[in-house]
């Protein structure tokens, strides 16, 4: 009963980790945020920043959505490509 | 149709390829975006993408753009990992039957490429890597298109 | 910087050479102009020139667009003579700092070649020759510049 | 004492010819357009039609300009390429 949680650009200088499993599977993405947050204060606060996306099995999410065991969940800061 | 690689790419020979057996093809555009040395103030360019997600994004984006500019093709190639100074970062292509459905679809990507695609860009230079964000010209170009 | 030739050219090698050894340049546009065989309603092209004139025309006009959208390079690659479905007919290629003004003098400069440069175009079809005007909407993407 | 002249796109079709020595040398570009319609009425027709520039030793004119021997003078029909 785990989900994965992977962070990509700032987010990951920030926490320090790319890539970890939460165990137990926390049953929404807000109590994922929390989870996250009350190991991490910076993480909590970039995560509640301007322009963070979630995405939950490869697919946005906007606002709450409930967790399933091995769903993998994605935070994305502001996007810059090309 | 959406490749992310983490080498080096030949533009020509990927405009040599898209260009090859369209007879009813009247206009090809193409974007080549370079990383800039800044005369020094940026030593590397870092790229950053969610592999099947960037390209899954990017490729709705591109199905979408090809509706609405009625294209007969695209594509779009983006560098991921370390690139140099002068290496080519992104390069965009769109088939049409005439030049301004063509232009304007090659514009429209590289402004969704530019701040809305799931990329990440950092630059290395004399001072440390900063992340770059979108610039606020970024975000207006890509709202044009909305 | 402008080519006028009875020759296929190959775009993907104008591309590759127009490219090299940038380390400044973040933009490269350009844009590649084919032969439409149009379904068979037309077998071929034929492009006229008034050749010394011509190329100092277009390298007036390269030079003010050059000037105006700040651009590091430009060149205009242009076929003459008789040109089959799906070949080049014309190919523009411009480097800037950023992206906007690569596009636009892209654009720019093919709006100017299609209605304003000293070049006359002769269709070939199943019907016969016959020389090809300027369409109301070429005129008026060339006056978008003015 | 000639003048070349030289036609292009469909001037050419209608004159049937592509380019010729006038002599003696029209005095004006005016003078030299009435030479060429005098003998096609066709010719006259397509140079005084909307469109037509006149280039003169590889400069464009409007109006009308004085003429010397050795001038090239060119006509040009509304130009299309790309």
């Amino acid at each position: 009963m785990t989900v994965q949680v992977l962070l990509f650009g700032k987010l990951c200088d920030v926490a320090g980790w790319r890539a970890r499993a939460v165990s137990p599977a926390p049953a929404s993405l807000n109590a994922l945020r929390l989870v996250l947050g009350k190991e991490d204060q910076a993480l909590a606060a970039a995560l509640a920043g301007p322009g963070i996306s979630a995405v939950l099995n490869r697919e946005i999410v906007r606002g709450d959505a409930p967790l399933a065991a091995n769903d993998e969940v994605a935070f994305l800061p502001p996007m810059s490509g090309g | 149709m959406i490749r992310l690689t983490d080498q080096a790419f030949e533009p020509g020979a990927e405009l040599t390829a898209f260009a090859r057996g369209r007879s009813e093809t009247g206009a090809i555009a193409s974007f080549l975006g370079l990383a800039r040395g800044d005369a020094g103030a940026a030593t590397a360019l870092e790229l950053e993408a969610y592999p099947e997600f960037t390209v899954a994004e990017i490729g709705k984006f591109v199905a979408t753009a090809t509706t609405r500019f009625e294209l007969y093709d695209a594509r779009v190639i983006h560098r991921i990992g370390a690139i140099a100074p002068g290496e080519p970062v992104v390069m965009v292509l769109t088939a049409a039957a005439h030049r301004r459905e063509a232009f304007e679809a090659c514009d429209c990507l590289m402004d969704y490429l530019k701040s809305r695609a799931p990329l990440w860009k950092k630059e290395h230079g004399p001072a440390g890597p900063r992340w770059v964000d979108p610039t606020t010209r970024d975000l207006a170009d890509a709202a044009r298109w909305d």
